[in-house]
C-alpha cells in the first residue's frame, strides 16, 4: 500500500486512520446536511464529486444568507439603524471566526476579498507594484493554478520583475533542494505556491518552503484554496506572509474570499481599490486611507457571502474536524487504489503526500469523454486542464478527469465513481 | 439515460473518432488555421488546398475528445470537393442541429445526421463546431486563432 | 410647488404623474413580495428609508440564491456535470437579461465585477493605465461618491495624471457650460460623473456630458449605482463609454455588480485581474487572454449572487416600470414638501432634477443623533457624509440625515419619517 | 423603546452637548491632537497643558454629535487637575462601561455614569470614546490622529 495520501504532519492534523481512541466520522449525518445531495441526476442521486471546483453548502450557509436578505438587510458599518447594525456584527463576527480558522495573530490580519484569485492579484500589485522593482525574482512553481501564475506575468510584465519556476517531478512533488538552490542563487523577492495542487492533489511541504523563503529574505505566500478544505491551517506555524482562500471551496457562498496577511506587512501596504469605506479622508487636496482591514476593502462588499462563510466555518467548528479528515483520507486513499485497479486507467499526480483531488486519464477515452459518460451515470467530476496548463504540459497530456473530496463523501461515491469509469472503458473500447 | 448517450457517441462517431481521416496535411495546401478550445484544452490545424472558391483537398491534425475528432474527421470528408457556398450551407445546418435550434436537412448533411445527439449535450457543442470554425477560419485566410467561445 | 423629482426627460421614462392613461401602482404588492419588510423592529413594522445604501430583495431574489446553493452548485464554464451546466446557463443568462436592462448592444459588452467600486477601478486600472499618461486629465464633479474619486488619485499618484474638478452649485447642480469649458481649455481625456447623486439625488445631464466629452475627444464613465434604480437606463442613447452599476442596489444581491463598457473600447483593454477563466492558454514561456467578457472576469465570479441579480432583473421586468417610477417620484415630492414643511429642517440637494434620495439637516440635532432617534421609531436611514465628503466640505456641514426611496416605500413610510424627524425636534429642542 | 432612547440622551448629555464646557483651547498648551471618526464625520481637537503627569488644563474644539460633544465636554471637566494614573482608571471603566462590558464604578465615574445608556446602541460607543481616544494621544505626545475604528 502506497502511503499516498497521508496529510502532512503538523499541519494535517490527522494521524493513521482507525488508531485507537480515533472517534468515527459520522458520514450520514453530515450529508443530511447538504440539500444538494438530495437531488435526482439523470435520473438517480447526485455523486458529487467536483468539491475541489466548489463544495457543496450545508443547509445553514443557505439558512445565514437567507436571513441576511429576509432580515437583517442593511449596508454595513455606516448605519445606525438595526438591520445595519447586525449585519455589520455578523460580518464582523466572520472576520474573527475566519482568524481563529486560520490561527491569524488579530482579525485585522483577514482581508475580505472576492475569492483566491482576488487576493492573489491584491498581493501582485500592492506589494509588487510597491516593493518589488526591476530584475526581483518571483519564485513559483510547476504546479500552480493561473490564479498563481497570471497575476505574476502581469506583474512581470508591467515592472521588468522575472518569475522562477520550481518545476515537479514525474509524480507531481516539487524539491525543496531545488527551491534552496534557487533561492541561493539569488534575487528572489518572494516564494508563491499552492499548500496543496488542485489539478494534482500534492500537499507541497508549506511550512518547510516558509521558513527557505524567510532565510533568503523572500516574502512567502501560499495558495490555501485547496488546502483549507482538508488540512487543519495554522498561518503561524506554517510561517507563512499570506495565505490565500475562496469560501466557495470550503463550503462557503461564492464570490467571497480572504487574504491573510501578517500584521506588518499587511499595514505596510498601500490600497488595493479606492472607494468607501477604505478611506479615513477624502477631499480634492489629499485622500487618507484607513486602518487595516478597511484600507484593503473598498466598495460595499460581499455582505451576504461573508456572513455565509462565517456561518462555514462555524459548520466545520460544529465538527470532529480530525475525524473528518481522516474519513477523506481514507477515502482518498480507497479511490486511488480503485483507480488503478482498473486496466487503462492511470493516475495523474502520485505524490506521497496528497489530498482532496485524484486526476487520472484513460487510455481509451478523452478526459472530455469520461466526464460526459459519468455525468449520464450520476456522476460529477471534472474535465479538463483545472486552470494548470503547465502542468498538462509537463504531463504531455491534453487535460485529465478529476475526482475531488469534501466531507459529504461516502465510500459508495467511490464505488459508483469506479463503476461509472468501467462503463466509459466498455463504450469505447 | 444511456439512450441519450447512445445517441451521441454513435457507431460513426466512435469509428471516426478512433481512426480519424483525412489526418494529415494535404500536400500544397495553401491555406491553414488553428483552433482550440481554451476551456478544455482541444486543439487542431487544418490546412486546405483552396482553388478559387472551391476546397480541392483538406485534412487536420490535432487533439481532442470523440465528439471533436469524429467531428474533424467527418467534416474533411464532407467539404472535400465543395464549393465555398455548399460548405456554408451545410454549415449553417449542422451548427443550427447541433445547437439543438433546427431539424435536420438529411440531403444537405448526409452522414453528418450522426451528429444531433449532440444538441442533447450543450457542453459538448463545442466539440462538434470547433474543427468547423477552423476550416472556416483557413478559408477566410485570416491569421486568428479560432475558438469556440 | 418645485419642479423638483422630474426625471430627466429621455433617460426616465416617466411623464407627470396622474396624467391620463398612467396605471395606478400597487405598492401593496410590491410590498409583499420584499420579506424584510414583514419584520418588527424596535416593536413597530420596519420603515426601511435606506435604499440608497443597500435596496431590499424580493422573494424571487433569495430563491434564485437559494437554488443554486441547494441544487445548481457548481462550478461554471468548465463542466460537463448537470449541475454546472444548469449554474453556467443561469450565469449566462443573466448577462443577457443585464444586457437588455442597461440596452447595451451584445452582451460580451456586460462584465460581471463585484460591484461599482470594483467597475470603476477597473477602468482605472485598464484604461487608465494603457491609455493615459502624466499630464492627461480626468474630469470629475463636485458630486462624486469616494468610488469615483478615490481611483482616480490612486492613478493620479501613480502615473500623473491629473484630477479637474467640476463644481457643483448650492442646489448640488453642475453646470454643463463649465464642463465644456473645462474641455475646452485641453488635456481632458476621461470625464467620469455620478449619472445621479447618492448624497444629494442630483440627476445629471449625462447625455448631454457624453456628447461634450465626445466632441472633446474624452472618453465617458457613468456611476450608475444610483441611477439604474431609478432612472431607465439607455446606455446606447445616452452615449456613453462606460457604465458602473451594483446588484445590491438595485433589489440582488452583494458582491455583484457589472461594467458596460462599448465594445471597441472594452476590447481595446488588457485584463484587470489574472486568474482562471480568463485565459486563452497559459505556459511560463508566454499566456494569451481570452476574449470578452471572460478576459476581465478572473476566477470564480459570485456565481450565486450573478444569478441573483439575473433574478431581480425579472422581478423589475414583471413591474410596470414607468408606474413605478411615477409612484417613487411622487413619493419624493411628498417627502421633499413634508420636510420643508418642519421649522428647523433644511434640505441639502434642491436640483430642479433628482430622484432616490433626500438628505436633510436640522438645527436642533447633529445628523447621527437624528438617526439613532428614528432608528428607535423604526425608521431606518442613514447619516453621515454617504461617502462624499467632498459634498459636506462644499456645504460646510459635517454630516446629513438621507431618506432614500425604493419600490417599496408608501406613502406611510414617509409620513412615519415626518413624525419621527418631529419626535427629534421635540427631543432636541 | 422611547425609555432606552431617555437613557441615552440625559438631561446631562443634552446640556453638555448644547453648552460644551472648556469648548477653547486652554493657555500654554504643550500638548495635542486630533481625532475623527472618518465613517461619521466627526472630528475634534484636544489640547492640554501637560504639567509632568498631570493634566492641568483641557479644552477642545470641533464638530459631532451630541454624544461626542457631551462626552467631550464631560471628559473635560473630569480629568482637570487629575493625574494620567488617575484618568486612566477612569477610563477604563467608562470605555468597558459603554461596551456593554463592566458595572458603573460611580466612585470613580461620577456624573460620567449618565454614559452608561450608550451600552444598548452599539453604533454610538465610538461617539462616546472619541474624545478619550484623542486626549489619550495628545498625553501619549504621539502625531497620529486617534480614531475610533
Ligand atoms: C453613486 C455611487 N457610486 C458608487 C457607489 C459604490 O457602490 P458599491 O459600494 O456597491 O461598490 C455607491 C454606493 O455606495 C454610490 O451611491
Ligand atoms: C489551487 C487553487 N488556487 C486558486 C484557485 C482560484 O480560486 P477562485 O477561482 O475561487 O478565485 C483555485 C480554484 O479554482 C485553486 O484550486
Amino acid at each position: 500500500m502506497s502511503t499516498q495520501g497521508l496529510p502532512e504532519a503538523g499541519t494535517a492534523g490527522a494521524g493513521a486512520p482507525g488508531r485507537a481512541g480515533a472517534k468515527a466520522f459520522d458520514v450520514q449525518r453530515v450529508r443530511a446536511d447538504f440539500p444538494a445531495l438530495r437531488q435526482i441526476v439523470r435520473g438517480k442521486p447526485l455523486i458529487y464529486l467536483d468539491s475541489a471546483a466548489t463544495a457543496l453548502k450545508p443547509q445553514c450557509v443557505l439558512d445565514a444568507v437567507n436571513q441576511v436578505y429576509a432580515r437583517d438587510c442593511g449596508n454595513i458599518h455606516r448605519a445606525v439603524h438595526l438591520p445595519s447594525q447586525r449585519a455589520t456584527q455578523s460580518f464582523e463576527a466572520a472576520r474573527e471566526k475566519l482568524q481563529a480558522f486560520l490561527g491569524a495573530a488579530r482579525p485585522e490580519e483577514v482581508i475580505f476579498t472576492s475569492g483566491t484569485t482576488q487576493s492573489i492579484n491584491m498581493v501582485a500589485h500592492c506589494f509588487g507594484r510597491a516593493r518589488l522593482k526591476a530584475g526581483d525574482k518571483i519564485l513559483v512553481t510547476g504546479l500552480e493554478h493561473h490564479s498563481n501564475i497570471v497575476p505574476w506575468q502581469m506583474l512581470c510584465q508591467a515592472i521588468g520583475t522575472e518569475l522562477v519556476v520550481a518545476e515537479i517531478d514525474e509524480r507531481g512533488e516539487v524539491s525543496l533542494q531545488d527551491i534552496e538552490d534557487k533561492l541561493k542563487a539569488g534575487g528572489i523577492k518572494l516564494v508563491a505556491f499552492a499548500h496543496v495542487s488542485n489539478a494534482l492533489g500534492t500537499i507541497l511541504p508549506a511550512r518547510e518552503i516558509c521558513a527557505l523563503a524567510r532565510e533568503y529574505g523572500a516574502v512567502s505566500l501560499a495558495d490555501g484554496a485547496q488546502a483549507a478544505p482538508h488540512l487543519a491551517v495554522d498561518v503561524q506555524a506554517l510561517g507563512c506572509d499570506f495565505y490565500a482562500l475562496s469560501a466557495h471551496k470550503l463550503y462557503g457562498p461564492t464570490g467571497v474570499g480572504a487574504l491573510y496577511g501578517r500584521f506588518e506587512l499587511l499595514d505596510s501596504l498601500p490600497p488595493y481599490q479606492g472607494g468607501g469605506d477604505m478611506i479615513r479622508s477624502v477631499s480634492f487636496a489629499g485622500t487618507t486611507y484607513a486602518a487595516l482591514p478597511n484600507r484593503l476593502e473598498a466598495g460595499t462588499p460581499n455582505i451576504a457571502g461573508v456572513i455565509g462563510f462565517g456561518a462555514a466555518l462555524d459548520y466545520l467548528a460544529s465538527l470532529d474536524l480530525d475525524a473528518a479528515r481522516r474519513h477523506e483520507q481514507e477515502l482518498f486513499r480507497y479511490a486511488d487504489e480503485g483507480l488503478r485497479a482498473i486496466d487503462g486507467v492511470r493516475r495523474i499526480g502520485t505524490a506521497d503526500k496528497a489530498c482532496g483531488a485524484l486526476s487520472f486519464v484513460m487510455d481509451a477515452a478523452h478526459p472530455h469523454d469520461i466526464g460526459t459518460v459519468v455525468d449520464m451515470e450520476g456522476v460529477a467530476l471534472r474535465t479538463g486542464h483545472h486552470c494548470a496548463q503547465p502542468v498538462m504540459t509537463k504531463f504531455a497530456i491534453p487535460a485529465t478527469a478529476r475526482a475531488s473530496l469534501g466531507i459529504y463523501n461516502n465510500r459508495a461515491d467511490i464505488d459508483a465513481l469506479l463503476a461509472s469509469v468501467r462503463v466509459v472503458k466498455e463504450m469505447f473500447s | 439515460m444511456m439512450s441519450e448517450l447512445r445517441e451521441l457517441y454513435q457507431e460513426v462517431i466512435l469509428d471516426h473518432s478512433k481512426a480519424p481521416r483525412n489526418f494529415k496535411f494535404p500536400e500544397g495546401a495553401n491555406r491553414s488555421a488553428q483552433g482550440d478550445n481554451p476551456l478544455c484544452g482541444d486543439n487542431l490545424t487544418v490546412k486546405i488546398v483552396l482553388d478559387g472558391a472551391r476546397v480541392v483537398d483538406i485534412g487536420f491534425q490535432g487533439s481532442g475528445c470523440a465528439i471533436s475528432q469524429a467531428a474533424a474527421s467527418t467534416m474533411t470528408e464532407m467539404v472535400k470537393g465543395k464549393s465555398t457556398d455548399e460548405i456554408n450551407a451545410i454549415f449553417e445546418n449542422y451548427h443550427d442541429v447541433v445547437m439543438g435550434k433546427a431539424e435536420i436537412n438529411e440531403e444537405l448533411l448526409g452522414k453528418l445526421a450522426v451528429f444531433a445527439g449532440v444538441a442533447e449535450f450543450p457542453m459538448r457543442v463545442k466539440c462538434a463546431t470547433l474543427a468547423w470554425h477552423t476550416m472556416q477560419q483557413a478559408i477566410r485566410g485570416t491569421d486568428e486563432v479560432a475558438t469556440t467561445e
